[in-house]
């Protein structure tokens, strides 16, 4: 029972405790570009959870498996990010050509994923949290879950900007980054349920 | 067939580049890596110092790091003075705080009471939970033992608004503190 | 671990993830190699590449095939900024006074003005095409045509269209650049983007036939073929109920403009803010 | 010169990568906590800016199109990795105050934006330039950020007391939220003073 408790207390504090958007600042420059639409925002959040799983369990794999035996722990930022991107640049290549449909829906999304600061920081966040392979994938999906939620929040409030009156001054980017100061306070709440 | 010596073209290029890459990097790391280690001890060793001034050696025991209640023992040292005989012992631990693990170095005197408590690392709230670093809270554990109940607001005065980070170091301490006590007592049977 | 054990291991890691790396992808592009339009590739050549999404499209690729299909304008991309709207418009052969490239404007394909479409209800609540599509807060019988409500008006960053007194949206063409964001906006998806040279359009998008069109609204397209046998160059398809027009066969001899019986066709360069709308 | 200047110039107002093309914002919010920490940064994003800058325009001709994400990816990392080293070695309370976003630098989107977009295709001189610009534009940004929130949630500059000891710091500006506001009034700034056409467009998309 206590290992499926803290399996639980690992997903909630990634997902809503330490969202990595509004509490750890990771990703904010797709999360300011692509949540102009919502299905920019799902498709983006989709794509997104899809690779930070991999990501984080190729990069456990690789970590334990060669880093580790041979002590160059302190390559694990590069080395990360390189199959990372690698790993990015095949999925987006095998999609177009095999399953051109779940590209035209994902995979325009891919491109945009090698170059986002959350994938590389849940592989690297899996380290010095030291854990295992369940612990880290169950973190990984938390964190997307969490980015996903950021995503479609942001771009359903964005959505209806529109129809509300704007002082000119806070046009375009302020009066995004002031709605995303509200939903942190929002997220800053539930930072003690997991623990 | 043409494209094939294309792809063995492009591996060589980047596998060029990542072995120039993987040579400067590891030629940095091994002018940085013994400043690294000594630079990760330092905290520990000053945080020791701190506790124990008097003691001149500090024993690194043997033991795995364990999982202690909700806080986890990462390693535990016992601080001998000139002539040897042991003043007390020295345990790093960490228990998760309101925002993320809290680092803390915890001193036991022989008499298993609480020497000192230092904490190294902690994210807490800025100005309300990071206040539990700071020594007139933690130089309330001074002297307890373990028949104290370590309850925040009976015994231990909590740091004002930052509750929950008070409950998880005070906790943290005694488990430690227990379990150094329990672990020491069959070690010296 | 002695320092050269560390230089060697790293290196030679470093060096093995290379090789693997750099063939995996070389033989992934070569064996799933797909053929696509090289003004794509050359674009993308051009942007930035950074695929940050700032400009609302989800990567450069996207935004290379958006600028190909005409559907985003070249100076979208503010990373590149100055530089690569120059490059861009030497690709594209286009000049770059105003950024004026192979003018595309937005056309809203509806004439069922206030006037000419008939009504069976009148809508108290929140006056936006949004609201009213999703809720089906129908003002006209015809449940095709422009709702009237002006989202596309308010999104316009260019202040490009503006509500006539009969309730539809007229474009300006000297302000229209093309950008799509009204076509994006307007929840029945009446506002189209076309390129703008001489034309003839069927300004309606009630695919439904004869008379169910006919009590909806004056103007809209009863799907009687005339057009399409009329054609001497028979550059008209009925399609779903709509006539499409293929713009290399059709001489503009303005033909099916005249015999069609409820006036749905328009020539396009005509259609500048006067005609739209009235009968 | 002239050239040379302008893309100088240009790094800081016309393309500042924070303010204007809104890229690079993790580390931007995350570390400005204090303008010590922001100065740290800048450091440590510049060095690995002009760097990887200066490599990849070097270099340009031998990178085949296929790899060249990966090849950029390898030399930026690289140059990040030496960063985090040195900063662990000689500026350990730093680096711990950076934490997690020291090797973050590496998928920082100015940089592989700016190695794409400019020194991918131009001279080494100019990609120095450019580099330089970007920095002192990054750096401009978040050490503003850091001395307001460092001023309003902490009462201090540079750790020295500013409102005397009794002054109760308004601590949301160190908080998350804060950040977001203090980027938000920023940008809000740079729209009141340098609203150009260009930006017409932008603002419209939320009007």
């Amino acid at each position: 029972m206590s290992e499926l408790q803290s399996l639980m207390n690992i997903f909630i504090s990634a997902a809503f405790a330490q969202n990595f958007v509004f509490i750890r600042y990771i990703a904010l420059c797709s999360f300011v570009g692509m949540t102009t639409s919502m299905e920019n925002a799902i498709g983006m959040g989709g794509a997104v959870t899809f690779v930070t799983v991999m990501a984080s369990i190729l990069s456990y794999v690789v970590y334990q498996f060669i880093l580790v035996p041979l002590h160059l722990e302190y390559l694990q930022a590069i080395v990360f990010i390189l199959t990372i991107a690698v790993f990015v640049q095949l999925v987006e290549i095998y999609l177009k050509k095999a399953v051109p449909s779940l590209y035209k829906a994902m995979g325009i999304y891919l491109p945009l994923i090698a170059t986002n600061c959350m994938i590389l920081a849940v592989a690297l966040l899996n380290v010095t949290e030291n854990y295992n392979l369940l612990e880290a994938t169950v973190f990984s999906f938390g964190a997307s879950i969490g980015y996903v939620l950021a995503l479609v929040v942001l771009a359903g409030i964005r959505e209806r900007l529109r129809y509300v009156k704007i002082p000119s001054i806070l046009k375009g980017y302020p009066i995004i980054f002031f709605i995303a100061a509200f939903i942190a306070v929002a997220f800053m709440g539930l930072q003690g349920i997991a623990r | 067939m043409k494209n094939s010596k294309e792809i063995v073209r492009l591996g060589l290029i980047l596998g060029l580049i990542c072995l120039i890459a993987g040579f400067a990097l590891s030629a940095t790391y091994s002018i940085t890596k013994d400043k690294i280690t000594e630079q990760q001890r330092k905290a520990l060793v000053q945080a020791q110092k701190e506790i124990f001034p008097d003691a001149t050696e500090f024993k690194k025991i043997e033991i795995a790091e364990t999982k202690v209640g909700s806080a986890t023992l990462k390693e535990l040292y016992e601080c001998l003075s000139e002539n040897e005989n042991i003043l007390g012992y020295i345990a790093t631990a960490s228990t998760p705080g309101y925002g993320g693990n809290i680092i803390f170095v915890l001193g036991v005197n022989s008499d298993f009471s609480v020497k000192g408590v230092k904490v190294t690392e902690q994210t807490e709230t800025p100005g309300l939970g990071a206040n539990i670093a700071k020594s007139q809270f933690l130089e309330q554990f001074n002297g307890k033992t373990l028949n104290d109940e370590f309850v925040v607001k009976k015994d231990v005065k909590p740091v004002t608004s930052a509750t929950i980070s008070s409950r998880s170091i005070t906790n943290g301490i005694k488990e430690i503190l227990n379990f150094t006590s329990k672990n020491v007592k069959e070690a010296s049977k | 671990m002695s320092l050269i054990q560390i230089i060697i291991f790293s290196s030679g890691i470093m060096l093995a993830l290379g090789i693997v790396f750099g063939i995996g992808l070389g033989y992934f592009a070569k064996v799933f190699k797909v053929q696509e339009n090289p003004l794509i590739d050359e674009i993308l050549e051009i942007l930035p590449g950074a695929n940050c999404g700032a400009c609302g499209f989800s990567g450069c690729r996207s935004l290379a095939e958006g600028i190909t299909s005409g559907k985003a304008s070249i100076d979208t991309c503010r990373v590149g900024g100055e530089e690569t709207v120059k490059n861009l418009a030497k690709l594209l052969g286009v000049s770059t006074d105003n950024i004026s490239y192979e003018k595309y404007i937005a056309i809203p394909l509806c004439k069922g003005g206030k006037s000419l479409a008939m009504k069976n209800a009148t809508v108290k609540g929140v006056k936006t095409c949004k609201i009213a599509n999703n809720l089906k807060l129908n003002e006209k019988i015809c449940t095709y045509g422009c709702l009237g409500y002006g989202d596309c008006v308010l999104v316009c960053p260019f202040n490009a269209i503006k509500m006539n007194d009969e309730g539809l949206p007229e474009i300006d063409p000297s302000l229209c650049t093309g950008c799509g964001l009204c076509v994006k906006e307007c929840p029945r998806e009446v506002i189209e983007i076309f390129p703008y040279k001489e034309k003839v359009l069927a300004i309606c998008k009630n695919s439904e036939k004869g008379s169910a069109v006919r009590n909806a609204c004056r103007v809209g397209c009863i799907t009687c073929y005339v057009c399409e046998k009329k054609c001497p160059k028979n550059a008209i398809k009925m399609v779903n109920n709509l006539p499409v027009i293929d713009i290399e066969k059709c001489d503009l001899c303005g033909i099916c403009i005249n015999v069609c019986p409820t006036k749905t066709l328009s020539l396009i360069k005509a259609l500048s803010a006067k005609e739209n709308g009235k009968k | 010169m002239r050239n040379l200047i302008n893309i100088f110039k240009n790094g800081i107002i016309k393309e500042n990568p924070v303010l204007i093309i809104m890229i690079g914002l993790c580390s931007v919010l995350a570390v400005s906590t204090s303008v010590v920490n922001a100065l740290g940064m800048t450091l440590a994003f510049s060095f690995v800016l002009i760097g990887s800058e200066l490599t990849i325009s070097i270099i340009r001709k031998f990178v085949p199109k296929t790899i060249r994400i990966p090849i950029f990816i390898v030399v930026i990392g690289s140059f990040t990795t030496i960063m985090s080293l040195f900063l662990q070695a000689y500026l350990p309370d730093l680096n711990k105050s950076l934490g997690i976003f020291v090797p973050l630098v590496v998928v920082n989107c100015i940089i592989i934006g700016r190695v794409e977009a400019f020194s991918y295709r131009r001279g080494v001189i100019e990609s120095l330039f450019d580099a330089l610009g970007m920095s002192v534009g990054y750096g401009i940004v978040i050490v503003s950020i850091g001395f307001i929130r460092e001023l309003l949630g902490n009462g201090t500059i540079l750790g020295y007391q500013v409102f005397g000891p009794n002054y109760n710091p308004a601590l949301f500006f160190i908080l998350p939220p804060g950040a977001f506001i203090a980027i938000g009034i920023e940008i809000a700034i740079l729209n009141r003073f340098l609203s150009k056409p260009k930006k017409v467009k932008e603002d419209g998309q939320d009007k």
